[in-house]
């Protein structure tokens, strides 16, 4: 494999060639654990960063730009805000657990990097049961949020906490539901097991991948509080839900905690469902030439550009054919375009309320999930073509009648007189 | 019926298309599509670049004088002062020890001349009804303050701006008011 | 179309026997105590359906010692214009019955009149101040309340 | 006020009596709900209000008809000029001065603009209630902002506009303002669109809003309900129309009514009344006399203008109402022959509106309180006078 691709392995290699041989474990755990909990702050800043460009343009605005050139020291400059605002601790709060909610809730959201492949071999813990740490660690988040709203004594703590933990229970079913069918295809429990069985198709272009891998993200947003599912911190009605009464650093570390999970959420579900860091089946120079020729051909583009298009696009796709993207590169890739998914939606969308949010959990994506599984059985099961045709009409059918059995608020059309 | 998430769809649609329309380069897919570009960026960056004012605009009003700052419209009525909806003008006419008006340039004159501004709404009633074309409204909104009493009570001083600064500033206003002058002058 | 003042006199008179309406400038004057009465009948009366009370307000006469409550009524059904009612009340001690049970649209008119006039309005359900804190004594609007100006050097 | 206890036999839970407001986030203002829970249901719902009281209506009383104009801008803040139109006509009525032909029209033209600035920004914050962050409410804003440079354009402040007089209009507007407000009014209909594609169909929008907060016709006339919470609930009532005030019956348009009466209702009228508005604009920008041929104010509203103290009206009463943005706003006038009115009172539509807020509230979530809220549209500075 090129160097640039095992260049962060040959990195850490040398590095860890310095220590004695009794030491060099522990020295690597270390390096993993330093290089993580340096890594994660700084994707939560550049995070907020990204959303509030990316929602900034959605809105005809520019987003920040005074700090720093683009706004590039916005997030450090927030950072630095954090740290000098008051810590304010209501009169009646639990002083301890107001202090070790937010603690407890940025932990988990870090040691999930433990299990997530961020390219080949390079993964913090190849733990051979990965996907059942991730669920075991991603649901001690309810806890913390729960604590953190009890410990405040406001009502509207009370009530985000409240939501929050009924919310995050009732979306771990279906995305656990969803990944099961991901674990029986590929058989093993360890995300980079999984990886490798997506090495020439990814699970996303298989029918029952496409309905595993959209509940699996939904459920994802809906655990992390984030739009359309944000009930807990429904900024209009509970002011702002379980963290209402935080302040400075401790707010900062709530705020990091979302951040830090919804990145986690997007970049497993490129794990399970989009190919980890594989590169996608058809190689990239293809890609290249193939844009190469759509950019000569565009009529309507000056002749300049489309010359200067075509040479660029071929120099890409010369490079790429000798020197393969590196795969971690395509990781983050993948998971940075879900990202500004994620962003999108909260951009877009309204909230639910509370009992719609329950019932598309427990009516709607819960039994979807359960016919998943059947669906990955049927296409595992029978050759090609059968399988695949089977297992997708087994999905759509059943997805159409779970939409009819529920009749979310009926939908039908509404007519509006005019009168004169 | 729709089908069930077709709604969702199109509202994504609305915000990228919005997003991409920021973009240089996203004007330039939305063109190739053939998508109607309606609005790009809409926000301007405050103080490098300042928003273009109508010549109407009004925030706080100041008085006129002709050439020099002692020769000013104002002959201290007070009519003003009587029909300003907050009553926020304060007008003290100069007199000389026996209480007789002191004339200059042939017109009565006020000592003082204040208006609060941070009570005055800008609403203009003060230019509509006076009839000397003394008072008009300005059009400069950088006036923060620290202090609500010191600074905010704009003295005569302060108050007093010259016709050409009007001019500059509001200019078929001020033809307009140029003209209802000269008509009065010939009879003055 | 909107029968004319006097028209609804008469045909008050006869469906309300003992009822006394007298007519200012286009205004029907009814006596306070059977303003219920005459406001039901012009609501249920099949002719008149005034179902819509547009404006409910009082105006303070103190130099005649009396108090005005204006009542301007329309018909969503029939469409068609106001006519203007009013009460006189005596301006030290103004009691009057409520329209509330008969236009649900009475209840925050009637608060605004008792907080700001001091006129109490009896069956309504839920008579306390709208616009002016619990622990505030006197009626702003009438025209004898003066506060005294705090910023004056006395 | 005790807390029942609802005791089931397995547990006992108690009701959460909590203050939405007067600083919540999504109250349109200084407003506060006493709403008493049970669990996330609304089981009672008080409304408190006059934070934000100023005794508009004795400031009224102590100024002449004309100075009282700049204090209707500050009633309901989003609609200026339909404001001063309200209290214009009223003073017309009571000292019977004749608009002119000009004036009318100017008058119309600004109306109905507020009208769409209005309903523009409810439903960004209706939106905004909902939760969407605050791209509904920008995009609504972006349209907003170009027709309040119309506004500033022609009257000098965006929103305290001070503009429309007894008898017309303060001044004319400048030349090349006709022609730009054809171009924004022309360009509307695609901004509407464009809105209705991100709303109308939405799911989620559709989920939270149909047959949440439903008003019933009875209980909507009963209650003087009017403006869009009316006609939302089917019942046909448009002052526009009933009254035939300034020259609106010149004008071809529709009234959209609803059928269900809920919070989706109340938000597509609206968005039926925009395009309405729309159209009345075309048809006015299109009819309107040139300045040459009528003045934008007629001399005796000039003369008013120029010297408000000599405005005496005749003894009497007169009772001005339009169909404002929210509802009928009227404002009723006793004059005893003096510069200053006796009596001045504005029957504000957001005020009367409040008056279901608690009917219509029973049995929803908190969520929901605060979308219906959000769809009756009230404004503080009208509401507390």
């Amino acid at each position: 494999m090129s160097s640039l691709d095992q260049l962060f392995v040959n990195l850490s290699g040398w590095l860890l060639s310095f220590f004695p041989a009794g030491a060099r474990p522990w020295a690597d755990i270390a390096l993993k654990i330093g290089v993580l909990v340096a890594i994660a702050p700084a994707i939560m800043m550049y995070l907020t960063w990204i959303e509030r460009k990316i929602i900034a343009r959605m809105q005809n605005r520019f987003g920040p730009d005074r700090v720093g050139i683009y706004g590039l020291l916005q997030p450090i400059s927030d950072g630095l805000k954090m740290l000098i605002k008051e810590d304010i601790v209501p009169r009646g709060a639990d002083r301890l657990l107001h202090l070790a909610a937010p603690i407890l809730s940025v932990v988990p959201a870090i040691l999930l990097f433990a299990v997530l492949p961020f390219g080949r071999n390079m993964i913090p813990a190849d733990l051979n049961v990965g996907l059942l740490y991730f669920f075991a660690v991603s649901s001690i988040g309810s806890y913390a949020i729960f604590m953190g709203g009890w410990a405040s004594r406001s009502k509207f703590s009370i009530l985000g906490a409240m939501r929050s933990v009924a919310q995050i229970i009732s979306y771990e079913v279906p995305a656990i539901l969803s990944v099961v069918a991901v674990i029986m295809v590929a058989g093993t429990l360890s995300t980079v097991g999984i990886v490798e069985a997506q090495a020439e198709r990814w699970f996303f272009f298989t029918p029952w991948g496409v309905v595993g891998g959209l509940i699996f993200f939904l459920s994802g947003i809906a655990e992390v509080n984030r739009t359309p599912f944000d009930m807990p911190e429904a900024e209009s009605e509970l002011v702002a839900g379980f963290h209402t009464e935080y302040s400075g650093m401790k707010f900062a570390l709530w705020y990091m905690a979302e951040f830090l999970e919804s990145f986690a959420v997007c970049a497993f579900t490129v794990t399970f469902f989009l190919g980890g860091w594989h590169a996608p089946a058809v190689p990239f120079w293809t890609l290249a030439l193939l844009l190469a020729v759509i950019v000569g051909a565009g009529t309507r583009l000056a002749i300049p550009v489309r010359g200067a298009g075509v040479l660029g696009m071929l120099g890409a796709a010369a490079l790429w054919g000798a020197q393969p993207i590196p795969s971690w590169i395509w990781f983050f890739a993948k998971t940075y375009v879900l990202i500004f998914v994620l962003v999108w939606l909260r951009g877009t969308f309204p909230r639910l309320r509370i009992d719609q949010l329950m019932g598309l959990a427990w009516k709607f994506l819960l039994p979807l999930g359960l016919i998943n599984i059947l669906a990955a059985g049927l296409w595992a099961w029978f050759p090609f073509p059968v399988g695949t045709a089977a297992s997708a009409l087994a999905l759509i059918v059943s997805a159409w009648l779970l939409v009819r059995i529920n009749n979310p608020a009926p939908l039908q059309p509404r007519t509006y007189v005019f009168a004169d | 019926m729709a089908v069930i998430g077709s709604g969702v769809l199109r509202g994504m649609g609305v915000t990228f298309k919005t997003f991409l329309e920021t973009y240089p380069w996203g004007r330039l897919i939305l063109r190739t599509l053939r998508i109607p570009v309606t609005n790009g960026l809409f926000t301007i960056p405050y103080p490098e670049t300042k928003q273009q004012h109508p010549e109407r605009f009004r925030y706080f009003p100041f008085l006129v004088y002709d050439g020099t700052p002692d020769n000013l419209r104002c002959v201290a009525c007070k009519i003003c002062e009587q029909e300003c909806p907050p009553q926020c003008i304060h007008i003290v006419m100069e007199k000389d020890e026996q209480g007789r008006p002191v004339k200059a340039h042939g017109r009565t004159l006020p000592k003082q001349f204040d208006i609060d501004m941070s009570i005055c709404m800008s609403c203009r009633i003060c230019v509509d009804v006076c009839p000397f074309d003394a008072i008009e409204m300005d059009n400069e909104y950088e006036l923060s303050a620290s202090d609500r009493y010191e600074h905010m009570i704009f003295d005569k001083h302060k108050l007093l701006k010259s016709a050409d600064y009007f001019q500059k500033i509001k200019p078929t206003e001020a033809a307009t008011v140029d003209a209802r002058l000269a008509a009065k002058k010939p009879k003055a | 179309m909107l029968p004319s003042p006097d028209e609804f006199k008469i045909t008050l008179e006869q469906l309300l026997p003992g009822v006394s309406l007298t007519l200012d400038a286009g205004w029907l004057v009814v006596a306070p105590n059977d303003l219920v009465a005459v406001c039901r009948c012009l609501k249920e009366n099949e002719r008149f359906s005034l179902d819509y009370l547009a404006n409910l307000t009082a105006v303070d006469y103190p130099s005649e010692q009396r108090m005005d409550l204006v009542y301007h009524l329309y018909s969503m059904a029939k469409k068609h214009g106001p006519v203007m009612l009013k009460v006189r009340l005596p301006r030290a001690h103004p009691v009057v019955a409520s329209v509330t049970p008969i236009w649900r649209g009475a209840e925050f008119q009637e608060r605004e009149v008792y907080d700001l006039f001091g006129v109490t309005f009896e069956g309504h359900p839920d008579l306390r101040r709208i616009l002016m804190w619990e622990g505030f004594e006197g009626h702003p609007m009438r025209k004898d309340y003066v506060v005294e100006d705090q910023d004056v050097p006395t | 006020m005790e807390l029942k206890t609802s005791i089931s036999p397995t547990i006992e839970t108690q009701q959460l009596e909590v203050n939405l407001g007067p600083q919540h986030p999504s109250t349109h203002g200084v407003f506060r709900m006493i709403a008493t829970l049970d669990g996330e249901r609304i089981v009672k719902l008080k409304p408190v209000m006059g934070y934000l009281h100023r005794n508009h209506e004795q400031i009224g009383e102590r100024a002449t008809y004309i100075a009282s104009f700049p204090f209707t801008d500050r009633l309901d803040y989003f609609c200026a000029m339909s404001n001063n139109f309200g209290l214009a006509l009223a003073i017309e009525k009571l000292g019977g001065i004749q608009a002119s032909e000009r004036g009318e029209y100017l008058r119309v033209i600004m109306a109905e603009l507020t009208r769409l600035v209005n309903h523009t920004a409810v439903i960004g914050f209706l939106l905004n209630d909902m939760g969407a962050f605050g791209t509904p409410l920008l995009y609504a804003f972006r349209e907003r902002e170009k027709i309040l440079d119309l506004f500033e354009a022609a009257s000098g402040s965006r929103m305290m506009c001070n503009y429309v007089r007894p008898g017309g209009v303060r001044e004319d507007v400048p030349e090349g303002w006709l022609e730009r407000a054809r171009e924004i009014v022309n360009a509307f209909p695609r901004f509407l669109d464009e809105f209705e594609a991100l709303l109308t169909e939405n799911e989620i929008v559709q989920q939270r809003c149909q047959h949440v907060g439903v008003l019933s016709k009875e209980l909507a006339m009963n209650a003087s309900i009017t403006g869009p919470m009316l006609r939302a609930s089917g019942v046909n009532y448009d002052i526009r129309k009933v009254d035939g005030y300034s020259i609106y019956p010149r004008f071809t348009f529709k009234i959209p009514l609803g059928t269900v009466g809920d919070v989706y209702d109340r938000y597509y009228v609206r968005i039926l009344e925009m395009r309405e508005s729309v159209n009345i604009l075309q048809q006015a920008l299109k009819e309107i006399p040139d300045s040459s041929a009528s003045p934008a104010i007629s001399p005796k509203g000039l003369a008013l203008v120029k010297a408000p103290r000599t405005f005496r009206p005749p003894r009497g009463e007169a009772y001005g109402r339009i169909e404002a943005p929210k509802g009928e706003l009227g404002f009723y006038l006793v004059s005893d022959g003096s510069s200053q009115p006796y009596r001045y009172h504005v029957r504000a539509p957001s005020f009367i509106n409040l008056t279901v807020l608690e009917d219509m509230c029973l049995g929803y979530k908190v969520a929901d309180v605060i979308i219906i809220l959000g769809s009756i549209d009230i404004v503080m500075g009208e509401v507390d006078r």
